[in-house]
């Protein structure tokens, strides 16, 4: 893998970058590995590269059916933090957040993270309340959070309509100074070129069709590049669990919904952190291109459409507008939808499945991306060992019939009712 | 500027008339005793002093005095008093239905939506029921709740109709 | 003549110019930069494909930043700003960015600003400084966006000739027909090449259509096909920046269609060859739009370059025009435009141009295989057409190749959607392949993006069509790769050594053209579509100006200060004369639902997971309703007010949640029960008296004896009939007076004379909180968390024994009965005020076993006090704990205890 | 936004409609507690069709089973359920 750095970008300027070398292979399926990952998106690619690199295991693979980083990877609002309220989901998230700040130089690839602060705008008493009550939690286990005035906030975000007969008046908000926002698609790229550079097989357009079995095990799957064998195999699939998990008889705490975001066209700075409010259902985001990125609720209908509905985005816009008016005549130039793998208690599940050597890394609603590096690293952990990390013990899949449901919402068991 | 007049009527008695068993029984029961049959779906009948508005499969609406209904029902249905929550918005002149249309979902210029035809639908975030009453009359029952804001959106709507 | 300014200067154009003609009128040639390098950038197009001219139009806050100059028509006063560019348009000191072009390939980025995420900051303030093309205004917008919805049997999307065509015998047909147009004039290429129809045949066509009935809806876009034949239309009642006559600037339309026909021609393409981004090069069909519809001649000698017959029609309209056609670079060999009149070069493509000052001075080409040159001002360019395909693909439709015309023809899809006209048969052409040197021959002129990066994208492995799209940000700019997308397709199958159509395609998505984001929120941007509820009561309270507290949708007195008293003040004065007297407050947002039929009680014995079925008539209980897995979500009291007919009340935010959830109860768990549960919240208003005078106010408003505690009797107050219910929710005698809400004014004037005769007052949320706190009982949202069981909460005693509720096989999952569960806890202070919402930690540093749901103090005798949750709390009543907010920075210790701190026994509900 | 064809309105906008859950995970009341919780907890979730139960909340206000494919959003079926099927 040829480093890249200033230096190698002037070395291209003169030799007219002809030395570039691909970022990753596109090798033939062997006929078996070690471990199988079915899906190539950031999760995945991040369970391939921790398999190889804090694992030391060597003949894995990752199976995509479309091109890396094509599915939720490619479709989210980039950001990145760990404010949870409930203690497991936090401390998991906070993992990864540690991650994320190294993350550039671990893999030699700009991932862009950008630690702008994530901020929840509270608009009245009872929301500070619940916004100081999820710091405070934060705080009490080593995360940072910290309260911020009406006149902070209207410093970070000037452009926020702090009038105080606003419909929703912005009272004080929730930063936390280590959030913010990444690249999305570099973080793909950037796993799939350090997995690809400690030889693990990345196979595209390859899509898996079934298992193969032996008794109750799984010892390989049928794809549409021929039967590949496997030592254990994890799904990995976002969005497509239900349907991927469904190949081996399994029905899945799992409803998909469609996720929808847009974009402006791109303007000079005008948001400089990452907004979003205890009362509404937007995030606000400006990327480096200049574009304001907007995302809402999901539909809370089930979907695989990848397609939006503009009575679920005219309600995100009309969040943003309301929370910041001067966007009323910048323009979207696109809107696009992810399928948003939404479980019945709102918490992901990484772990074992009933059937043998199959596991699942699933159920990540719309809070996936920022979760990227902490998933992948306790997946990796889970497939190489067989037992879950203590991080992601608690999201068992087995934890809703038992009783141990993870509710940061309280919203119960109805996927459309988070 | 198309004519349109939009007027909010006095609070007056409205009952829901829901029947949960031998609907045919019932039905005859009460064509005996008001004279005029329970309304189809999306359909009203009756007068001034006794109207059934149809929104629902097994509820109609009613408009006017509602003592005799009890017995009619006896133990196939229940009447229960709903008025306090509802005011009743009057939409006169030839651009209600061009008004409907705005911030809404539903065909209100669709000429099958005609006098006698009811329908409940969404109209800027709000459940509003609709009325024909004539060609040039449509009367909106709306959630108290709502209803001040529901009558600033029409007139402001109402001052850009024509455009 | 219209008085116009562009960068300050004050410039004349002509009725019905768009802001390209009239800037091309005024000799302008420079209008913008690029987005990466900062090139010089020059209107290059006609239409909506415009990738070079965006300015900011409009003043204040209603400035419209990227506003494509042609897609705006020039109004009396319209002034605009070039974008992208310091201090000036002809001096932009970020035009050195292109010296440094050579290193910044594509994707460079990602290659460096190695170091800490703070370190990448640093630099990213710098990139995000470059970046972005116009300025977002900063006032607020003043002007509205409308929003209507539309039906019809056939949508036709495009007034040209074959558009026009189809919606008149649609409408004479008897359909219900509308027909939208993007510019303000119909048939606009009549203008520009005469065809059999002419602009008379379009106004006697349009009026034609109105008389039939159809709608005719000019400057509006169809921006987005979305699901069953819905397609949103953007429609421009004002232009970029002009004050609209009804302060409405754009409506958004909602059509269902029955059909959608989309005559929607095709967009011209550009060609790749080394500096073809110069201010000067246009295309071809564009030059001739500006010479015959808006006589204005964009050059003097002209250069044009073709692989089809088309631009011998621009040829022509120069030559009219007085232009000097200097050669045709015909792509194909002889004898293609051999007695067109003018010098034709045949097997000759255009190599790279020359220009100085921003402007083009000189073209050079290869024709048959020899390099040759020639002075010119203006080279317009025909590389093809590419059919308008983006609303059938949005509809979910399928492609396929036409090899003479070298594009992607619409074939079917499983929406209602035909495709007619231009955008159906595009022209036939020479199919030519780059040979100019890739480095400097862009593709995506605003994101400029050349052949060199396509190539550097292919041999780094972003090979797939979409990694390609996003190494490179081709075809991610404002024109989404119109004019972009076929000429990176074609070097990609190059590279892959397969046809253009095997090389894959990216997804068309919404919307066709940029939308503005005020007239996606509509109405909803004032109040982000959350309509305030309001009161029936609301005057009554309005005229006490009282603090107002939002409580889901609606609004609720917090407070009644009087004479200067801060919220606390307030609410504490109200609580005491609760205490100690009478107070009287405002309850008529709760949910209420008038439960009625023979099997009532059943039905109830379902939905609570208390024994409702022995309520004796008059007589009333507290309850509390599980989900099914059962959680407890809402809590309420159930009042038997006659034989058959119970009425049910809980929260007031839970109250739309639990109409569904009885409803579907209803439907699909007992659909046999004979039972009605009518919605009753907004019916009947509620008021409540409550206090140690409360049963003397009471008998003197309705002349009678009060019910006793958990009692219902009917009655009268002011002549009005009412429900009496005898329910505490303050812990002292109280009553809730439940009255029709139109006629509830009279009886709170009549309640409000009595309770002040009696020495009380008002009392609002905030001193409700402090009553309720000290008596321990729940609010849904507070301790009602949506995590906690009945046990949890110390209610199972209260389950109904028969089971039979729902919720109850929900309870029996193992680990709802575990130890290290959270279990409710008061929380006496023994030092400082407990913070709200803290954490409830052992020692300093140790992580939480619980938090503060709801903190206040003793009314009477002072003292902080609160309700929480605590992992095995039950079992650690005496322990002392710290509650700790790190983020206010307070701590207070804390002694756990049992969860009721005044009149635990009840006494005081008793007469 | 689909246009839903209610059993007793005819076809309507989708934003009159919210949607509940799966036909097949209805909870029967006195349900065994492990078939229960397997209902209430566990989806098919198809890439395909499946049997919907939604309610025209803002229109009748009935509820209604809906056959519909999750990727094209083609309806196949809609029909009434329970005595709300009047005349």
């Amino acid at each position: 893998m040829s480093r890249y750095s200033a230096f190698s970008l002037l070395r291209g300027a003169l030799n007219g970058q002809k030395h570039w070398q691909p970022a990753w292979r596109d090798p033939e399926p062997k006929s078996h590995y070690d471990i199988l990952i079915i899906g190539g998106g950031g999760h995945g690619l991040a369970t391939a590269y921790y398999l190889a690199k804090v694992h030391g295991l060597k003949n894995i693979a990752v199976l995509e059916k479309g091109w890396i980083g094509g599915g939720n990877t490619g479709r989210n609002t980039t950001i990145v933090r760990s404010n949870y309220r409930l203690e497991p989901l936090h401390n998991l998230f906070e993992f990864g957040l540690k991650l994320w700040h190294g993350l550039s130089d671990e893999l030699n690839y700009n991932v862009m993270f950008s630690p702008r602060g994530a901020m929840f705008l509270g608009h009245s008493d009872a929301d500070m309340v619940k916004l100081a009550e999820r710091g405070d939690a934060m705080r009490c286990d080593g995360i940072d959070a910290d309260l911020l005035t009406r006149d902070q906030v209207a410093k970070l975000e000037p452009l926020l309509d702090m009038s105080r007969d606003a419909r929703f008046p912005i009272q004080g908000g929730l930063i936390q100074r280590r959030g913010g926002t990444a690249r999305h698609d570099a973080v793909a790229w950037g796993y799939a070129r350090g997995a690809d550079s400690l030889s693990v097989d990345i196979i595209q357009k390859c899509e898996v069709t079934g298992y193969v079995r032996d008794g109750d095990a799984v010892v390989g799957v049928e794809t549409t590049r021929g039967r590949i064998g496997a030592g254990r195999v994890g799904i990995c699939v976002a969005g497509n669990s239900g349907h991927v998990a469904g190949l081996a008889g399994l029905k899945l705490p799992i409803e998909s919904q469609t996720l929808q975001a847009m974009v402006t066209e791109g303007v000079k700075p005008m948001i400089n952190s990452v907004i979003m409010s205890q009362s509404l259902h937007c995030y606000i985001s400006q990327s480096d291109k200049g574009g304001v990125v907007f995302g809402g609720d999901p539909d809370n209908w089930p979907s695989y459409a990848q397609r939006g509905n503009p009575m679920v985005m005219e309600g995100a816009v009309a969040q943003g507008l309301a929370l910041v008016p001067a966007l009323s005549r910048l323009r979207m130039v696109r809107t696009w939808s992810g399928v948003t793998d939404m479980s019945f208690d709102g918490a992901p599940i990484i772990g074992e499945t009933p059937v043998r050597n199959l596991f699942l890394n699933g159920g990540w609603c719309y809070g996936g991306f920022k979760a990227t590096p902490a998933s992948g690293y306790t997946y990796a952990h889970t497939l190489a060992t067989g037992k879950p990390h203590a991080l992601n013990a608690p999201f068992s899949l087995d934890r809703f019939e038992r009783g141990a449901t993870i509710d940061e919402t309280g919203s119960g068991p109805m996927p459309n009712s988070r | 500027m198309t004519e349109l007049t939009i007027s909010t009527l006095p609070a007056a008695p409205l009952h829901v008339f829901e029947i949960w068993s031998n609907p045919a029984t019932v039905a005859k029961r009460f064509e005996a005793t008001c004279g005029f049959a329970l309304p189809h779906m999306g359909r009203s009948d009756g007068s001034d002093a006794l109207r059934l508005i149809r929104f629902e499969p097994t509820v109609w609406l009613v408009e006017g005095d509602a003592s005799a209904l009890s017995a009619i029902l006896s133990d196939d249905g229940a009447v229960t008093a709903i008025g306090g929550g509802i005011v009743r918005i009057r939409l006169s002149g030839k651009g209600w239905r061009t008004l409907l249309m705005e911030g809404g979902v539903f065909d209100a210029e669709s000429p099958t939506f005609a006098a006698g035809c009811s329908a409940a639908t969404i109209i800027d975030h709000v459940n509003v029921r609709l009325h024909v009453v004539d060609e040039t009359t449509c009367v909106a029952f709306v959630p108290l709740s709502f209803s001040q804001g529901l009558l600033h959106f029409w007139e402001q709507a109402a001052g850009s109709l024509v455009e | 003549m219209i008085n116009f300014r562009f960068d300050g200067k004050v410039y004349t154009a002509q009725a019905g110019d768009t802001l390209a003609a009239a800037l091309l009128r005024n000799g302008i040639g420079l209008v913008g930069r690029s987005f990466k390098y900062h090139r010089p950038r020059g209107i290059m197009t006609a239409g909506i494909e415009e990738p070079n001219a965006l300015v900011t139009v409009g003043e204040g806050g209603r400035a419209e930043p990227n506003t494509r100059a042609t897609d705006v028509f020039v109004y009396e006063g319209l002034v605009a700003k070039s974008q992208n560019r310091w201090p000036n348009l002809s001096f932009d000191v970020g035009a050195a960015l292109g010296l440094a072009a050579p290193a910044l390939s594509a994707g460079f980025y990602y290659k460096t600003f190695f170091g800490s995420a703070k370190k990448w900051m640093f630099y990213e303030y710098f990139i995000r400084k470059a970046a972005g093309l116009g300025n977002a205004p900063t006032l607020t917008d003043p002007d509205r966006f409308s929003q209507r919805a539309a039906f019809c049997d056939v949508l036709v999307v495009g007034a040209g000739p074959a558009g026009m065509q189809a919606a008149l015998d649609a409408a004479e047909g008897g359909k219900r027909v509308i027909l939208v147009e993007q510019d303000h004039i119909l048939a606009p290429s009549l203008l520009r090449d005469s065809q059999e129809q002419d602009a008379a045949w379009a106004n006697a066509t349009a009026a034609r259509i109105r008389a039939a009935g159809g709608i005719i809806l000019t400057r509006t876009t169809a921006s987005g096909y979305w699901e069953h034949d819905l397609v949103t239309l953007t429609q421009r009642i004002s232009e970029p920046g002009q004050v609209p006559t009804h302060d409405v600037a754009q409506r958004l339309w909602h059509v269902r269609a029955g059909q959608v026909i989309l005559a929607t021609g095709s967009i011209e393409r550009p060609m790749a060859f080394a500096h073809n981004d110069r201010p000067g090069v246009m295309l071809s069909q564009a030059v001739r739009t500006y010479v015959r519809r808006f006589g204005v001649v964009p050059g003097k000698r002209v250069v044009i370059a073709t692989n089809n017959d088309d631009a011998y029609k621009s040829a022509e309209a120069l030559k009219d025009a007085g232009a000097q056609i200097a050669a045709i670079l015909d792509a194909r060999p002889a004898p293609a435009g051999a007695n067109s009149g003018h010098r034709v070069y045949n097997n000759a493509v255009p190599l790279s141009t020359q220009g100085a000052r921003h402007c083009l001075k000189s073209v050079q080409a290869l024709v048959d295989g020899k390099t040759m040159d020639w002075d010119a001002d203006l080279l317009a360019v025909s590389g093809g057409f590419t059919p308008v395909v983006h609303l059938h693909m949005q509809a979910g439709g399928t492609l396929d190749w036409n090899e003479d015309a070298q594009a992607f023809i619409p074939v079917s899809s499983r929406q209602n959607v035909t495709t007619i006209g231009g955008a159906a048969e595009p022209q036939a052409i020479f199919k030519m392949v780059p040979v100019s040197s890739p480095k400097k021959s862009f593709i995506d002129f605003q994101n400029d993006v050349t052949l060199a990066d396509v190539d550097l994208a292919w041999a780094e492995g972003y090979r797939s069509v979409e990694h390609l799209k996003r190494y490179t940000t081709l075809g991610m700019a404002t024109d989404q790769g119109k004019l972009s997308n076929m000429a990176a397709l074609g070097r990609l199958a190059q590279k892959q050594g397969v046809a253009i159509p095997e090389a894959g395609l990216t997804t068309f998505r919404p919307p066709y053209t940029p939308v503005t984001m005020g007239l996606i929120a509509g109405a909803g941007a004032k109040d982000a579509g959350a309509h305030i509820r309001r009161l029936a009561l609301y005057e009554l309270h309005a005229a006490k100006n009282p603090i107002w507290q939002p409580l889901g949708y609606w609004f609720r007195p917090r407070a009644y200060p009087i004479s200067g008293e801060s919220l606390a003040q307030a609410a504490l004065r109200e609580a005491k004369a609760v205490r100690n007297n009478v107070g009287m407050t405002d309850v008529s947002t709760l949910a209420k639902f008038e439960v009625s039929g023979p099997d009532a009680a059943a039905f109830l014995d379902i939905i609570c997971a208390t024994t409702i079925s022995k309520l004796a008539v008059g007589r009333g209980r507290y309850t509390f309703m599980l989900r099914e897995d059962g959680i407890v979500f809402d809590d309420g009291t159930v009042w038997r007010l006659d034989e058959n007919r119970y009425l049910l009340t809980s929260s007031t935010g839970g109250a739309d949640r639990m109409a569904t959830h009885i409803s579907y109860v209803r439907q699909f768990l007992c659909p046999h029960l004979r039972v009605s549960a009518v919605n009753v919240q907004e019916h009947y208003a509620g008021i409540a008296i409550a206090g140690p005078q409360a049963k003397a106010v009471l008998t003197a408003l309705i002349g009678a004896e009060p019910p006793r505690h958990m009692s219902t009797v009917p009655a009268a107050i002011a002549g009005v009939p009412v429900i009496i219910l005898a329910a505490s929710y303050s812990g002292e005698r109280a009553f809730e007076i439940y009255v029709d809400a139109s006629q509830a004014e009279a009886v709170w004037v009549a309640c409000e004379s009595e309770v002040f005769a009696q020495g009380g007052t008002l009392y609002g949320l905030e001193a409700m909180e402090f009553l309720r706190i000290e008596k321990g009982h729940l609010v849904v949202g507070g301790e009602v968390d949506g995590r906690m069981t009945p046990h949890d909460l110390a209610l199972d005693k209260m389950l109904n024994k028969a089971g039979g509720y729902i919720g109850a096989s929900g309870l029996s999952r193992p680990a709802l009965s575990e130890t290290g569960r959270r279990q409710l806890v008061g929380l006496e202070a023994i030092a400082g005020d407990i913070p709200e919402g803290a954490m409830l930690i052992p020692s300093e540093g140790a992580s939480p076993q619980g938090h503060v749901s709801a903190a206040a103090f003793r009314i009477v005798t002072g003292g902080s006090v609160a309700l929480g949750q605590l992992t095995e709390g039950f079992s650690r009543h005496g322990e002392i704990l710290i509650a700790s907010s790190p983020t206010r920075g307070q701590q207070a210790r804390v002694r756990v205890v049992a969860p009721h701190f005044y009149d635990a026994a009840g006494e005081r509900y008793r007469d | 936004m689909m246009r839903i064809p209610c059993p007793h309105c005819g076809p309507r906008t989708q934003s009159e409609f919210i949607y509940e859950r799966t036909l097949d995970s209805v909870v029967p009341l006195n349900a065994p507690t492990e078939e229960a919780m397997a209902k209430l907890f566990t989806r098919n979730n198809p890439r395909g069709v499946d049997d919907e139960i939604w309610r025209h909340t803002y229109g009748c206000r009935a509820w209604m089973v809906l056959t519909r494919h999750r990727v094209t959003n083609e309806i196949s079926g809609c029909r009434a359920i329970g005595p709300e099927a009047l005349s």
